[in-house]
């Protein structure tokens, strides 16, 4: 695998993730910072706790990278996502996309945070003031009633 | 002899991480249904399979040594 | 004027300007870097330099995070321009923009280049091998033939 | 006096990124034909003015001690 794409239980550096994809053909970086919210529908987070797949998860965060790079030529991408314990304002996810022209960067963005949230195995439980739960399809467009997303979701 | 993974709610429901299973030649229908009865796992039915780190659908038949992992609808990002 | 939206002769650093949008409310920070590109259309570039009227482009800086603030409710945006010599893959901006929800950070960062390209006094000289030009109206949608842009690009 | 501030192409030309300028009960437009004059600043034509650092119409009439800047098709970003 390329170690452009990978799991960490340690903080994340948007820094670190930014300069694996600068690059003198590129005019443009986009980046995507997801961090840990405090209130989801009105209900008050306390702290987030992430698991991943981590083998596999680094595999489908490689594969994102890949299908953008087939429909957005001439991009370079890298993600990281942390996982363990983490506080409000924690950086959860930082995804880095380069391209020579700005409206492929958003674009390619965009795409990679909707696929993490499709194929790759990683998953959040919110701790709250009276509970706790492991999210699941936070998309909430699919149910996977058949046991597995759709083909075209893996391919 | 077959390595089955389990993540978040299943993984925590059967308390475990990581079981043996003897699942050669069955097909990963099979092996949910082996798993709901003896661990009470319901929600392995709205999980997906992965063997050996890639997704496979219900009819694929599990060789010697496949390491199977149940996904439950993943929440990353 | 607010301290989120500067000129700056120093190398900008990304990390500084996604501290600034970073709240418990957000849960996506959205940044967006434009680096010096080597090439354009074919043709090599050496290094930029890049001029501002720095008080009046403050201004319009801040008045772009007043205008997300009004189109997309509950975003904090941060804006810096390097100005000077920069050579290729230099950080030119960084806007960072954060907000409860993904979709939205993604639109009001596109909204915020877009807008700097139409109303922030800031121009850049690019240097080839065989001679230097002061770029102008990159976007080439207008050519301000009344010499000024229209007044809805100003408000 | 006024102030006129250059930017760009525009400084480049003139060879000086501010001069005073009597402008006094000028129109913008008016402004822009002097200098276009005496400087040979035909880009003038195509640049926008500012008024103390806010976009300024051709018809707007110069106030003592106002500052104009004349700001070419701009490029940031």
């Amino acid at each position: 695998m390329s170690n452009k794409f990978w799991i960490s239980e340690k903080a994340l550096d948007i820094q670190e993730v930014v300069d694996l994809v600068t690059r003198r053909e590129a005019g443009a970086i986009n980046t995507f910072i997801g961090t840990v919210r405090e209130f989801t529908k009105g209900k008050r987070t306390l702290l987030l706790e992430y698991q991943a797949y981590v083998p596999m998860a680094e595999k489908k965060l490689a594969q994102i990278g890949e299908e953008i790079k087939e429909k957005w030529p001439d991009t370079d991408t890298a993600i990281a996502h942390r996982i363990g314990r983490l506080d409000i304002t924690d950086i959860a996810v930082v995804i880095a996309v380069s391209t020579p022209h700005r409206a492929d960067s958003y674009d390619a963005s965009r795409y990679a945070i909707e696929r993490i949230k499709e194929i790759v195995p990683i998953w959040k439980k919110e701790y709250w003031e009276n509970g706790e739960e492991w999210i699941g399809d936070q998309k909430e467009q699919k149910a996977y009633p058949k046991g597995q997303p759709d083909e075209e979701d893996l391919t | 002899m077959n390595k089955i993974l389990l993540f978040a709610g299943l993984q925590e429901k059967a308390g475990k991480a990581e079981l043996q299973l003897e699942a050669v030649n069955k097909s990963i229908k099979e092996v949910k249904e082996l798993l709901k009865d003896s661990y009470q796992l319901e929600e392995i039915d709205t999980s997906m399979a992965a063997v050996n780190e890639e997704y496979a659908n219900g009819d694929f038949v599990v060789k010697e040594g496949d390491t199977i992992a149940f996904i439950p609808p993943v929440s990353g990002g």
